[in-house]
């Protein structure tokens, strides 16, 4: 991990799914010493037993080559541990006694059943930072509810948002956007509570409802209907007071490209392109933004018909070279013709045992004078056991008892 | 009541202290007058000074004094849309004054252009006119009164010439715009015949009285850059009196003889030193001293009464602390007091004329508006849409 | 008790959402955050809605929402005076969040250097480099290329973008992750670090895209909108009084819902055990009338005492009066520039729900603490009306 | 052919100097029928010159003194004379069919004169309720300073204006006595009459005017009433500085008492200024000039290299070489220096007077350009009287009815040049 900006910084994960496991591989990136407590002997969520859309073909276990868990656990190191028995629990008391962060995903009330609530850990660790990110929250009439993404999306008014304007809600693709954003939520979380600690000299205590979490991000839901009462419409690629700005088809079958002209001189550089100068003309209507609200339909197939002539990348590159909004909607293959991406490096290729060496997604972020670094592939099941209890100070044999008697574990029963 | 201009519509582009005394002129007398302003700001607004010398978009004085009466409009009359919205404000208007680079104005005018036919009456202000060499120049007050002659007449040989006070040349600009524009807006209604009036800044300073060219032009003779004091066709000038200045204009007869008589020396008015044009500069000192003796023992408001009560041509010297409480003032409410809100109490001059009646509500100053305060009002007024508005606004072209 | 960023000072020099969003959480915290503003506003002062639907610089809902207690001052930085301004402004803050063109930004980030100066943090569509470096983009143009659009769309339907504006949210608050570990890490080893964050590839190399899997799989996501009928039941389903959202077609989920909703006998079905991804219409004839007699709210509280994931599709309407945004009071009414103003709460609580580390204070009005800072930043009363006047400050 | 957008309006003028004359000369220039009554057999005040050798203000040439006095030719293109003397009975009968024709009437005797002739606001609207009376005195017709009198010079005094013009930490005594009054009170009272005439679309009255000339200046200066007012400052005179904006100035230029004005306003003009003065650096982010704080704080050495720097150009030039890279700049014309400007050339601003007693000159042109009828010189300043008998004629009155006015000296068509 070249980065260094969390370089002393000891992370404690014990989360599943996305928002969690991302931010500790963020701070991973950064510097920070990462460790994830996996689920034991039951495997995590992204670690299916059997093979399912997401996993990649090949030797090894099944639960090493998901997709969707690779996506979330970079740069740090792994543990195994039943923290049901006695004995893992004693491991994690250890392990909480010099961390600074200890983020838990647990449904509310949970990680206290397993005694290791705020009232707990900070007896153990009062420096420490916990946070909890129960979908609602801790607190409130919710906080037994279980969900995914997906329903904070539904319950925040997103969902009302997206879609087909004509559509039903029911053609409308569930999306994770709260495991997106949550990441970097928790992640600035975990830093304002030890920014706090510098002050105050002691830990924090973090209720971080995923669901608040995200819906701040859309002010525009709430303030429709708080300032004029209205519920608002689903546009699908429409704006209101924009024209154009869509989303054409183009020579390639069911392939697409985003175009928007936002003012005046982005219309001008559209016009060009697109053969229709006289369209600029001060004397026609569409040479002004109010003209072209009263036109869209028009003016939408005449871009399309542009469009259609070539491929998305090649539209986009045209358009772009005279000023105008637009990019290729980008399927995944797609992501790998981009020169943007290729120039800069943005692609990681990591060698991991069992997907082999692959080019995956790169950081979200540059950082100068040290850059950061793919360091450590998505870690297997229990890689890092003896490493770490080890440097807590358990013996050879001791972690032998402890691999024998099922408190940590290497790999999981199908 | 009406005021005499009510049922005008008059536009004001530009933002300029030239376009808003222009625009004034009509606003305070009645006329419905919409300021477009660019999004840049307009200059009128950044000139100090500022109360408690804050600045503020809202609060400049010069503003505060010229925007009377005004509705305020933000528009980027550079994009296409923008001037979509000016033709439609202007199209029904009376007249349009435009204050703007020349290229621009080209443009505006071109919008209001129906072949030849030219849709409404247009003033263009720019400081060397629409055509010619120098078109494109820029010049401020400073350098556009270097122009005009004005400068280097009345100040002080071998010194260095000096303006009037701050932008009273551009104002001077502007006043001249709004008379030929009242001239355009009168036949509009009478032949309604339109016209492209071009105003230079230069022309209209050099071409009016005062200028030092036309006198020269007229007699060929230089008139010398003299001192302020007279010493030729004396007394012409200020003079120190008990409490500060009296400003003469009493060179010639019958005015020199009735001074001679105020003072009760009639001997001057009729001794050769001072009566004899060849001998009359040489003893300008003798007299001086005689003029200053007087006056050292009266204040200047005292020798204003005693010298005028004989016809002397004379006036008292006032600063910005005198001028509210000067009596005339007083009487005829020459400054007006009032609250503007976010401020407090603002004084402005009062109108510059009266018609019909000392206090006849034929002039009434409105506050000036804040920056863009009319936007939305104007654009309902003129048939936009709800969301239209707010696209304008998105997309920056309006604020 | 004092805010947890209190002694921090951003500043942000922003054209769009991102930057806003990004220092807006620096700000709710306690940090001072200042806006450095054109004289025509932040573009995020320009997007509606707007109250009654009229314009208004200072009163547009993602302006309020999103510049909370900041300041807000007027700089043309594109001249040297206006630069001259910035350099003494840099070096009262700890962080400075650029979010403008690539040669812009590049620009007023060259007057920065030694470590007395802040770290810094850019935001562009897709990076300080490369073939694209220039491009312009808008919410929906980067969310195309994140493989997003393509994937929650249907098969030869126009790819969907979200809700306008929630790419660039979610790229500036990606911003404002780096930028407080870039901070924490100045005041450990006073190094300044320049971090830069490529809309692009801050959606993409995230999560929820479709890009890792195909890696993987080689699979193309399948474009089939909001019902998978081969793995069910996942995604939005019609009830009583509008819809549902479940994720429930994997164990143990499965087996709950459906012990919850009265049919076990589905576990021992061989059509759902061997066959299921033929047998979505079999299945709905267990779910269908379920969901047909229940409202979105019983069936919520219902399959979730069964541990089964299900959220009811709610619309702005429904937002306030939702019992558990009142129970943890997760909108808050404040004074506004166009008065009372409800806004979303803290997206996190250190120690304790509503404590005092969270503050929303009302957004900025354009230009409203220009002179505060110039006299701050030493400049005379003289001085300060020169700038105005010259056009730098407003 | 001159403009004709007042074409139809009468206008009666019976005022001296400028104020008055000049702003019935504009409206002259815009198509109103201007008929000027002068006064006789007093000369009146523009025609009064003293020794023509010493008097800077007379043409050499032939003929009367009276009609080569360069003040009067400034205010009186475009209209009629009639030489009349309005304190005869005939006189009397004559104005008061002038008034019956007239759409404005134009005073400017000091405030109650016009009363006391017999012609106060109440008569004129008697003879002709339609016309319009303008009233220029300087301090207007109401208040303590009733009949008292002055010049433009002195309105400026009393404005403020005179106090915050002259040198920085120069005396009052130096202060030159300007005439801005007259310049600009013209322009105000066209909008007033104007203004009146579409009041009378309405009323079908016309309506009584009374323009303070000092009230006229008194709005045109904003800043100093407000200096005081705003921040209890009296504002001290700036000569040519500008407190927010360094350079703003005017530097010596190569040649006797020969000077260029120059201002950069903004960086971008600074630096171009500094480019050519060979001191980019001075632009440059380190340098403190580079940012107007600094200039600010530098003003005097700033001035004094500009000074160095300017001193060798002649200053068309120098403004030319500016203005190219878009600096401000200009020349400080002397009267004469107007006829070096390739732009008014080029516009043809310029008039070639045709006049009988002054040698043929360029003199200058309007104040506008007007399409599609733009102004034009149709009527010289004319000769005392020299319209009499067309006026008179016009009015009713027989060849017979004129005989015996001029015989009585009614009206007349020359000065005694020795009187007053």
């Amino acid at each position: 991990m070249s980065n260094k900006s969390l370089e002393g910084l000891k992370i404690l994960e014990m989360t599943e799914a996305w928002a969690g496991p991302v931010c500790a591989s963020l701070m991973g990136d950064m510097g920070a010493d990462v460790i994830k407590i996996e689920s034991f002997p039951r495997h995590s969520l992204t670690r299916p037993t059997s093979p399912r859309y997401a996993t990649m073909p090949g030797e090894g276990p099944v639960y090493e080559r998901d997709a969707l868990h690779h996506q979330g656990n970079r740069n740090k190191r792994n543990m195994a541990i039943d923290i049901r028995k006695e004995s893992g629990k004693e491991i994690f008391k250890k392990l909480l006694l010099d961390a600074d962060v200890f983020i838990e995903g647990y449904a509310a009330g949970k990680i206290e059943k397993l005694g290791f609530g705020w009232q707990d850990v900070q007896k153990i660790n009062p420096n420490i930072t916990m946070i909890s990110i129960a979908g609602w929250g801790l607190e409130g009439p919710y906080k037994n509810m279980v969900t995914l993404g997906a329903g904070l999306d539904a319950t925040t008014g997103h969902l009302s948002l997206r879609g087909y304007p004509q559509g039903d809600f029911v053609d409308t693709h569930p999306n994770f956007h709260s495991d997106a954003t949550g990441s970097s939520t928790i992640f600035f979380a975990a830093l304002t509570a030890l920014l706090q600690r510098k002050k105050e000299k002691k830990g924090t205590f973090i209720d971080l409802s995923q669901w608040e979490g995200l819906v701040w991000q859309f002010p525009a839901i709430l303030a429709e209907w708080t300032m004029n009462k209205r519920i608002p419409e689903r546009l699908g690629n429409n704006d209101p007071h924009i024209v154009p700005h869509g989303v054409y088809r183009t020579i390639e079958e069911d392939k697409w490209i985003v175009v928007a002209a936002e003012d005046d001189n982005q219309w001008q550089g559209l016009c060009e392109v697109i053969g229709k100068i006289e369209w600029t003309d001060l004397m026609h209507q569409y040479s002004n933004i109010v003209g072209r609200i009263k036109g869209r339909t028009e003016i939408d197939a005449a871009i399309e018909s542009f469009t259609k002539q070539y491929d998305g990348f090649t539209a986009a590159e045209i358009l772009q070279n005279n000023h105008v909004i637009a990019s290729p909607v980008v399927t995944p293959p797609d992501v790998l013709l981009s020169n943007q991406l290729h120039e800069r490096d943005w692609h990681q290729t990591v060698n991991h045992k069992w997907t082999g060496p692959i080019m995956v997604g790169g950081h979200l972020w540059n950082v100068e004078p040290d850059t950061l670094s793919w360091d450590i592939p998505t870690a297997l099941v229990g890689q890092h056991n003896e490493e770490i209890l080890t440097e807590l100070g358990f013996d050879h044999d001791y972690i032998s008892a402890l691999y024998a008697n099922g408190t940590i574990g290497n790999h999981y029963e199908n | 009541m009406t005021q005499p201009l009510n049922g005008l519509k008059i536009i004001e582009i530009g933002g300029t202290v030239s376009v808003s005394a222009a625009g004034k002129k009509f606003s305070d007398f009645g006329a419905n007058v919409i300021k477009i302003e660019p999004p840049s700001v307009s200059d009128v607004r950044k000139i100090a000074p500022f109360p408690d010398d804050i600045f503020h978009i809202d609060k400049g004085a010069v503003h505060l004094a010229f925007d009377t009466s005004k509705r305020s409009i933000v528009i980027d009359h550079l994009t296409n849309s923008g001037k979509e919205i000016i033709q439609r404000l202007g199209k029904d208007a009376d007249l349009i004054i435009m204050d703007i680079p020349v290229t621009e104005a080209q443009d505006l005018i071109n919008i209001f252009k129906d072949g030849d036919n030219l849709l409404t009456n247009v003033v263009t202000i720019t400081p060397h006119g629409m055509t010619g060499p120098y078109k494109d120049r820029v010049e401020n007050d400073l350098t556009l009164f270097g122009w005009s002659t004005r400068s280097h007449r009345h100040s002080i040989a071998g010194r260095e010439p000096l303006r009037y006070g701050p932008y009273a040349g551009v104002v001077q600009i502007g006043s001249t715009a709004a008379a030929v524009g009242m001239a355009a807006v009168w036949s509009k209604r009478n032949e309604g015949m339109n016209r492209l009036v071009d105003v230079s800044g230069v022309e209209a300073l050099m071409g009016n009285v005062d200028s030092g060219f036309f006198l020269w032009a007229v007699n060929g003779a230089l008139q010398p850059r003299s001192a302020g004091q007279s010493s030729g066709l004396y007394p012409s000038g200020a003079y120190k009196c008990k409490d500060g200045y009296m400003l003469f204009s009493a060179g010639r007869d019958p005015v020199y003889s009735r001074l001679c008589n105020a003072i009760g020396r009639p001997d001057l008015a009729t001794d050769k030193r001072f009566t004899d044009p060849e001998e009359k500069p040489k003893n300008f000192e003798i007299f001086k001293k005689i003029l200053e003796d007087w006056l050292a023992t009266r204040t200047k408001y005292e020798a204003f009464d005693e010298l005028q009560e004989q016809g002397v041509m004379c006036c008292p010297v006032l600063d910005a602390s005198e001028l509210e409480n000067d009596p005339q003032s007083v009487y005829r409410k020459s400054y007006i007091t009032r609250n503007q809100d976010g401020i407090g109490d603002i004084t402005i001059a009062g109108p510059p004329f009266r018609m019909n009646g000392l206090y006849s509500d034929a002039w009434e100053s409105k506050p000036a508006p804040n920056l863009s305060e009319h936007t939305t009002e104007i654009l309902q007024e003129h048939g936009y849409g709800t969301q239209e508005i707010i696209a304008l606004f998105r997309a920056g072209v309006t604020t | 008790m004092v805010q947890p960023l209190n002694d921090m000072c951003v500043i942000e020099i922003s054209d769009s959402i991102a930057g806003s969003a990004c220092t807006k959480t620096f700000s709710d915290y306690g940090a001072r955050v200042i806006k450095v503003e054109p004289f025509s506003g932040n573009k995020i002062r320009r997007m509606p809605p707007f109250k009654e639907d009229i314009p208004d610089i200072n009163g547009g809902a993602y302006h309020l929402s999103f510049d909370t207690g900041k300041e807000s001052v007027i700089i043309d930085y594109s001249s040297n005076s206006g630069l001259e301004i910035l350099d003494r402004l840099y070096q009262l803050s700890d962080l400075v969040i650029f979010d403008t063109e690539v040669e812009k930004t590049k620009k007023l980030r060259n007057i920065i250097n030694g470590n007395n100066y802040p770290s810094t943090v850019s935001i562009t569509p897709h990076g300080m480099s490369g073939p694209f470096k220039d491009r312009l983009e808008n919410d929906m143009s980067i969310l195309a290329w994140t493989t997003r659009m393509y994937r929650n769309s249907m098969e030869n339907m126009s790819p969907l973008r979200n809700a306008p504006g929630s790419t660039l949210v979610q790229i500036g608050h990606t911003a404002a992750a780096v930028a407080v570990g870039i901070y924490w890490g100045q005041k450990q080893d006073k190094i300044r670090r320049d971090a830069e964050v490529a809309g692009v590839e801050a959606v993409l190399g995230n999560v929820d895209t479709g890009f890792v899997s195909w890696i993987f799989t080689g699979n193309l996501p399948e474009r089939i909108g909001g019902q998978l009928k081969t793995r069910y039941p996942t995604g939005i389903y019609p009830c009583k009084d509008g819809h549902v959202i479940l994720s429930a077609n994997e164990e143990p989920w499965f087996s709950r819902l459906c012990n919850a909703i009265g049919h076990p006998e589905i576990l021992q079905d061989s059509r759902f055990i061997e066959d299921r991804e033929n047998n979505w219409q079999a299945f709905m004839e267990y779910l269908g009338p379920y969901l047909e007699k229940h409202d979105k709210n019983y069936i919520f509280t219902h399959l979730q005492e069964h541990g089964v994931m299900v959220a009811p599709v709610l619309n702005a309407s429904d937002l306030l009066d939702d019992p558990q945004a009142k129970a943890r009071k997760s909108f808050v009414k404040i004074d506004s520039a166009i008065g009372e103003h409800y806004l979303a709460g803290a997206p996190f609580h250190l120690n304790k729900i509503n404590d005092e580390s969270f503050k929303l204070k009302s957004a900025p009005k354009l230009g409203a603490h220009t002179n505060m800072l110039l006299n701050e930043l030493g400049y005379t009363k003289e001085e300060i009306i020169a700038l105005f006047r010259a056009k730098i400050t407003g | 052919m001159t403009s004709q957008l007042l074409k139809g309006i009468n206008v009666l003028e019976i005022a001296e100097v400028w104020a008055g004359p000049f702003g019935c000369s504009l409206m002259g220039d815009l198509g109103a029928d201007v008929i000027k009554v002068e006064s006789y057999p007093r000369k009146s005040e523009t025609r009064n010159a003293g020794d023509p050798k010493l008097d800077p203000r007379v043409a050499e040439g032939e003929g009367p003194i009276y009609e080569r006095i360069n003040t009067h030719h400034h205010g009186n293109r475009n209209k009629r004379n009639l030489a009349l003397d309005i304190r005869t009975p005939e006189g009397r009968e004559v104005l008061t069919r002038l008034i019956k024709w007239g759409d404005i009437l134009v005073e400017s005797f000091s405030a109650g004169t016009i009363d006391r002739l017999g012609y106060g606001w109440d008569t004129v609207r008697e003879i002709n309720e339609r016309i319009t009376m303008l009233s220029l005195a300087g301090w207007g017709q109401e208040g303590p300073y009733l009949g008292r009198i002055m010049f433009g010079v002195g309105f400026d005094a009393m404005a403020g204006h005179s106090l915050i013009r002259g040198y920085q930490n120069g005396t009052p005594e130096e202060m030159i006595p300007i005439l801005h009054s007259d310049a600009t009170v013209p322009l105000t009272w066209i909008v007033a009459v104007l203004g009146s005439l579409i009041e009378r679309e309405r009323s079908g009255k016309g309506s009584y005017i009374d323009l303070a000339q000092i009230e006229d200046l008194a709005w045109q200066f904003p800043g100093i009433i407000s200096e005081w007012k705003m921040n209890n400052r009296v504002a001290s005179p700036v000569a040519n500085s500008d407190p927010s904006i360094v350079p703003h100035g005017c530097y010596k230029s190569a040649g006797e008492d020969s000077w260029i004005n120059i201002a950069a306003e903004t960086d971008s003009q600074w630096e171009s200024l500094v480019t050519m003065m060979g001191h980019s650096e001075w632009a440059e982010l380190k340098h403190p000039w580079s940012s107007i704080i600094g200039r600010i704080d530098s003003r005097a050495d700033i001035n004094s290299h500009i000074n160095q720097f300017t001193k060798d150009y002649d200053s068309f030039d120098l403004a030319d070489k500016l203005q190219a890279q878009g600096i401000i700049a200009a020349p400080v014309l002397s009267p004469p220096d107007p006829l070096m400007s390739p732009q008014l050339h080029d516009r043809n601003w310029f008039q070639i007077i045709d006049h009988p007693y002054i040698p043929e000159r360029l003199l200058g042109g309007f104040l506008w350009k007007i399409e599609p009828d733009p102004p034009s010189w149709d009527q010289r300043a004319a000769l005392v009287g020299e319209n009499n008998d067309e006026i008179l004629m016009q009015l009713g009155f027989s060849s017979d009815d004129i005989l015996q006015m001029r015989k009585k000296e009614v009206i007349g068509d020359s000065y005694d040049e020795a009187t007053r």
